[in-house]
């Protein structure tokens, strides 16, 4: 069997240009060269040009609801841990509709990667704003220009204590793709805020916007400051791009869980016991 | 006046929630038990944590006893407020106990509760005071309640437990010289066999229930009446491996669940109407996906926010009919404790096997509810988890002759599981093509063709040929069914319905052969009345509603069927 | 061989995403109609942005045209896969035009499409050589069709339009070259009052309806095919006041549209199937404070995600059952743009009136399609506001006869505004008083029946005495109206619902009185006339279902009706 | 009539010795002091202990969902920014099920005061753990105690940019009463996390426990240094009490809508404009 990620979809929804195709890209190299095993790595999305991403791997995928990658994705991970497990979606997707989940995931840190395809925008659903479109955008519904704050994936993540927080950007595939690579090796909730131009909806935030207006994190800069990284994630225009922060040693979802505590074994793989039910009913005799 | 010799007793203790009402409840339910009496035990509260005015209804007898009655002997009253409460439930026959010093009723026996708890060690005993009394009522002997004082209090001290027992052996006294005063005679016979017997109620029957379906992962959100299976599996993950989650929202639990099936794990939802409101897409998804999923669903009265601890029927019409799109889906409503334990097993091993949403129905008065029970019999193991060890080029959704396509999970065998919520082809991958389109539907179609094949049949009491039939859903089976005098189920037939979806298909015949029909439950428009009449064809005018947040009473259903039986006869 | 005289055209355009289809569309659609045209266009379309395969209908007649055929005399196909894409519908009487440089088919008509649009510019002026030679097959002269390409693009520059009229010209002049290769002569009327008439479509149709209702606020989260009263509503707000807000999700909608009606907006919610769904929970809450909410749910196919812009009349009875607990509802079913106009307008007056949730059901099909219509009339006015100034005192929840209670908002008058999701009393207050619970159970139960009261009578076409009853709701209007001859309509009853809920007691009657009932509607089990079955307690054996994303066509109806109506009558 | 927003409510439901008393009082004493029209004043609440805040007052209140508080309170503010708009609830209610419309609410903006009473328990349910829970506590459903991160709603909120953010302790009424007058005051969005012991499930965050693990910032504190306050607000055991975060002059969401550029009566105030409907129905011919 091909060891690759890479599957011959033939007929791939997303617009010519659109940087979806990058993170498709980075996304499988990043998976081919850590040598996952295709058959033990499952991509979980929800709903959005984005969350199509599973249907074009060669890949467990459980395409779910609209904004509802994460709920299944953190389950998904704790019934088996042998898995590899992607959350997967869009900005509206993950931050919009699945907002909540995403706060919770964070509390509860699943060793799960999360990536948003962060385009400033719903593709889908033609171009209305999304939770990161920034101020002033005109769209067919936002018609005097979009008026809420842009929302800021990487201060809310750093807020709750999320371990692993990056950004990416399509444009460069290489440094997407290694980005890609360390949050699936990090264990705990890794986070990649990914930049990605949408080339139909978003003529505003254009890759050439987004190359004009991001700039490498430099190896000095230390991401396991938490205020510092705070800092950080507030700049704007241009945006850093790397890993803003990293928290290593938080406890995972899974290894509070107690019945990983004295059996390693998925519980998929344990048989129903019987025997202590029938102590229990017992007991109330 | 020779005094009336009883083979029962319905005692009903009622104060603010605080007083400690739960602790004379259990344990004077499990001493009953233990004694060799039948017993029966159910409560109303209400939504608040201390303060207000909550009862509860303890039974016991010679023969098994399994409902609600408002007829009250004792009427034990811990609060003044306890009186105007349960004004309705106060008749000649009964006799009000409480402690002059808070309380007056005319007739009322006095047992001052806080002097002689005050003299025992303190206010606090009072309940051991009024389950000392309780107890000499029944002809308990004191040192027979002993032992199950010192177990509950032993890990608070010797001290606590001598305070306790000499209120309780005050108490004792103080019923003993009152037992003449009281209108009646008990007779209740002792049967050893009974001691034997469970008393669980519904929250733990579900939670048992699900685990012997091989349920080992519980997901929800807080939400009365249906946290109490939330909290029974968390207390039985202290010795099982059950992963027990409390999730942010209803959404993320219905979801969380799904993800936990496709995985590999068997879960279990639980909820009331909101939250099941709230999972109404997740239950689409899980038709969609053809991942199975199991939900609890304890009713409580809506709409919205309704009455939070109060019982109801009222949701039938979500469950049959939430989530958008056409998908198949089976309800079941258990009647009584054994079948709540038997048909969650059921609903795992049905939901796994038709790889679609099972969803089971009870109320706040059926969880909350105990009597001594039989027991589930021998424990079986689940029917074989359905799932398979995937081959390379797997598809998920293979086309089949009953619609079921055999279920693989990631990382077990070298296929690719992948299910998809968009409309799809056979590997689980997104199509817009209309003949694949249709290809699904009528897959998920013939789906439910195979789950009624599985349906499981009204339970008929009483003559089976009879003109005149009586039906019930979920927990007013067994109040239907005490209510009912053998003469009458002579004439009658009573039909139960364990599952009410898909409809059993012999519903049709039976209403068709009927000439008096009357269905019972407990909702304001009758939505299972409803249901049988768009699936059976036949007009049911006859309905027993209610929605005032009660469960019904004996006295309620007797009235009315008695008055319905003449009638429709005579 | 003499050409077959023709009255009416049906057009089919099909290409990808991008490549300018819908300009085409709505530019040559108004053409027609200023022509003096009948005119009908619909389309079918994938979930993506850019390629794939899509498609738009054009029908132009002497006769007002209403519905969707599946009968094809051109068919411009824009792509090679076009061909393959629409296969079903290329008959031995349909003409295929494309550009031989791309494309082959037997007979094809060439159009070089590509060759053209470069002499007249550059390749993006495919289209306008398309429209060019559509015009020139219709008879209609170039130059009238270049005012209506100068307004759509003098924004552009005068190179542009220069360039585009270029292409259009060129176009039309290899049409006319075509034109007697056509196997049929047109011969279509032109009627001057067409040009008054008015090119809206069922999104526009339901903004426009919910504004003469009063709406001034809508909230929403997109969802295809619901977002495009949104998009009609936001570009109202231009010159309207109205406040539109696009919502973080489903819940915060309709939660959001409830507090914006407390406090005396009248707010309208649009959505499809997964986002109704969601807002299950707050559509209780709708019917348990007695708060309006006006809600357009656009249908598409399910379960779950299923086919986002496709369509189909499968969340019925979600709408109907969705919410836990019992509380009145009101659902509407428009079969027409005039109808949604006049629904939406009335869903917003009845809301209000009745202090309960109202729906409007539409379908994708349904929001995307429009035709010269006549229009609304004269605008009225809404009911009056059914707001009131309130009193010191004022009771949100005072007990009527009706059961409808006069509603305050806060800040309009001295008393307080009090609305609670738990049950309440007369002021809005919490209450768990079992006889304020009755009260309350009933006071909504009552509003059931003063709704019913001003039920939506079904309309009936043809033979209102006949035994033969062709019954349909919401889209399939036209369709079945279209689709059978005058003869037909002699012998048989076609009853379209613009209301579903409460189903209107005529139909009882109706049904009663017929022999011969089919229920046309575009799902899979059948759920309007599942509802009917229950409603009227008449079985409907005879219906005509369809669940592949596609409107019903008139050629299925016609064939399916005319094969029930001999069967039934021979 | 009685301008206090004093409410003689027969049976409040707490439990006695709860801090919702003290919270109440100083709604109502803010609210008297402050001199406000009470129907003119509206408070939205979900469902919980805390929730039940409005019942007990004598004033507006749309009492609604657990967990949705904010959409209604948003919209009604909107539709007539006369009045004043208070949201209350529950950490569960308000970070829990509602913790999405938190997130997009700080977006919005909306000149609202949002309280949260935040008694680091479920009062209403008995007992589970909310977002707020500290590590380790045991309850009937964490029978192995909390794993989760307790959420930070300073921080989180401090992320999102809420222009005004407080912590108040109910046990001392007097502070509590000033913080919600300033609150009340603060054009925009005010949180305030109010700490109040639960004295029935929460055993371990008692009335002690937080007087001994909270303080008073000082008067140097300066609330207007964004990267400042999101360190003050990580800080923990003891907690700081008063504004951590002020930022002054952002827009409101009534202030942004375009219904109020031109003329500024409530929308509710204004009649449905026919003609202006017309023309555009008569734009399609
Ligand atoms: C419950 C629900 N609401 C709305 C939708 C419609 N919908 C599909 S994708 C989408 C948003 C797309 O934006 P984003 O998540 O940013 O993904 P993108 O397409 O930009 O990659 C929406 C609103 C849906 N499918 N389900
Ligand atoms: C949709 C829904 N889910 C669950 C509930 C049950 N519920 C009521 S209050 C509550 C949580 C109470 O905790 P919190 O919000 O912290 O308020 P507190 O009682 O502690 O003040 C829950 C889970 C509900 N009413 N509705
Ligand atoms: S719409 Fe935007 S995001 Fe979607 S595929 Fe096209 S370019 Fe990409
Ligand atoms: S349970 Fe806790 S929060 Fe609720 S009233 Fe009692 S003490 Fe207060
Ligand atoms: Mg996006
Ligand atoms: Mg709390």
């Amino acid at each position: 069997m091909d060891k690759s990620f890479e599957f011959a979809f033939d007929d791939i929804a997303w617009c010519p240009g659109c940087g979806n195709f990058s993170i498709r890209k980075a996304l499988i190299a990043a998976l081919d060269e850590l040598g996952l095993d295709k058959t033990k790595t499952v991509i979980v999305s929800g709903i959005g040009q984005a969350a199509k991403m599973p249907q074009y791997l060669d890949v467990n995928f459980f395409n779910g609801l609209h904004g509802r990658g994460l709920p299944p994705a953190t389950a998904i991970k704790a019934v088996n841990p042998d898995l590899t497990v992607i959350a997967e979606g869009g900005d509206g997707d993950m931050y919009g509709e699945g907002g909540n989940h995403f706060l919770h995931a964070a509390r509860r840190n699943p060793d799960i990667t999360l990536l948003v395809h962060d385009n400033m925008i719903y593709g889908l659903t033609k171009g209305q704003a999304a939770p990161t479109t920034r101020e002033g955008m005109l769209t067919p519904v936002q018609v005097n220009g979009v008026k809420a704050n842009p929302l800021n994936p990487l201060a809310m993540a750093i807020s709750m204590d999320v371990p692993f927080v990056a950004r990416a950007f399509s444009g460069n595939e290489k440094q997407t793709k290694e980005l890609i690579k360390e949050a699936l090796e990090f264990k705990g909730f890794a986070l990649i805020d990914i930049f990605q131009p949408c080339v139909t909806f978003n003529k505003t935030n254009t890759f050439k916007w987004f190359k004009d207006n991001t700039y490498y994190l430099d190896k000095k800069y230390d991401p396991e400051d938490r205020v510092a990284a705070f800092a950080k994630s507030l700049e704007e225009e241009p945006f850093p791009l790397g890993v803003l922060y990293r928290n290593i040693g938080r406890t995972t979802f899974e290894e509070g869980l107690e019945v990983y505590k004295k059996n390693a074994s998925p519980l998929t793989e344990r048989k129903a016991d019987l025997k202590k039910l029938q102590s229990i009913i017992d007991s109330r005799r | 006046m020779s005094k009336k010799k009883r083979k029962e007793i319905c005692i009903v203790l009622a104060g603010e929630a605080g007083q400690g009402i739960k602790t004379i409840e259990t344990t004077f339910a499990s001493i009953l038990k233990q004694y060799g009496f039948h017993v029966y035990a159910t409560k109303e509260y209400m939504s608040r944590v201390r303060g207000g005015i909550n009862s509860t209804e303890i039974r016991a007898g010679s023969e098994p006893i399994r409902a609600f009655s408002e007829h009250t002997d004792l009427l034990v009253a811990l609060l003044p407020e306890a009186i105007d409460h349960l004004q309705h439930r106060i008749s000649t026959e009964t006799v009000v106990i409480g402690d002059s010093e808070a309380i007056s009723h005319p007739g009322m026996l006095d047992i001052p509760f806080g002097a002689i708890a005050a003299d025992s060690g303190g206010k606090v005993y009072a309940n051991m005071v009024c389950l000392g009394a309780l107890c000499a009522f029944l002809d308990i002997p004191a040192d027979f309640a002993e032992p199950f004082i010192e177990k509950q209090f032993s890990a608070k001290g010797s001290e606590i437990v001598a305070n306790n027992i000499t209120a309780l052996t005050k108490g004792w006294e103080k019923g003993k010289s009152l037992v003449k005063k009281l209108p009646f005679t008990l007779d209740i016979l002792r049967d050893s066999a009974i001691k034997k017997r469970l008393l669980i109620n519904g929250s733990e029957a579900v939670a048992m229930g699900a685990i012997a379906g091989g349920c080992n992962y519980i997901c929800a959100y807080p939400m009365s009446p249906g946290t109490g299976v939330l909290t029974a599996m968390a207390d039985f993950s202290k010795t099982m491996d059950i992963i027990v989650e409390q999730v942010e929202d209803e959404i993320g639990v219905i979801n969380m669940a799904l993800g936990a099936w496709y995985a590999g794990a068997r879960a279990l939802v639980t909820t009331s109407g909101g939250g099941f409101a709230l999972m109404s897409e997740g239950l689409s998804l899980s038709g969609m996906t053809e991942t199975p999923a199991v939900i609890h669903l304890a009713q409580r009265p809506g709409p919205a926010t309704g009455l939070p601890t109060r019982t109801e029927q009222g949701d039938l019409n979500l469950v049959l009919y939430g989530g958008h799109g056409d998908f198949p889906r089976m309800v079941y409503a258990p009647g009584d404790i054994e079948e709540v334990f038997a048909l969650t097993k059921r609903a795992f091993e049905q939901a796994d096997a038709m790889q679609a949403p099972a969803i089971i129905m009870t109320d706040q008065y059926l969880v909350d509810t105990y009597y001594d029970s039989p027991g589930f019999g021998t424990l079986k193991a689940a029917q074989k988890h359905a799932v398979m060890k995937t081959k390379a080029g797997y598809e998920r959704y293979a086309l089949t002759k009953d619609g079921i396509s055999p279920r693989g999970i990631p990382g077990y065998g070298s296929g690719m599981v992948c299910v998809d919520s968009d409309e799809h082809d056979t590997t689980g991958r997104i199509t817009e093509s209309s003949m694949v389109r249709k290809a699904m539907v009528d897959k998920r179609l013939k789906k439910l063709n195979t789950i009624k094949q599985q349906t499981i049949d009204p339970v008929i009491t009483g003559n089976a040929a009879a003109a005149i039939v009586i039906i019930g859903w979920g927990s007013t089976k067994n109040v239907i069914l005490e209510a009912m005098s053998s003469k009458q189920l002579e004439s009658a037939a009573v039909v139960h319905f364990p599952q009410v979806f898909p409809v059993p298909e012999k519903a049709a015949d039976l209403l068709a052969k009927a000439k008096h029909i009357a269905v019972i439950e407990n909702n304001v428009t009758g939505q299972f009345a409803d249901l049988l009449e768009k699936e059976c064809g036949t007009a049911i005018k006859h309905r027993l509603l209610q929605s005032d947040g009660h469960p019904f009473s004996l006295e309620t259903v007797r009235n009315w069927i008695t008055d319905f039986m003449k009638n429709k006869r005579g």
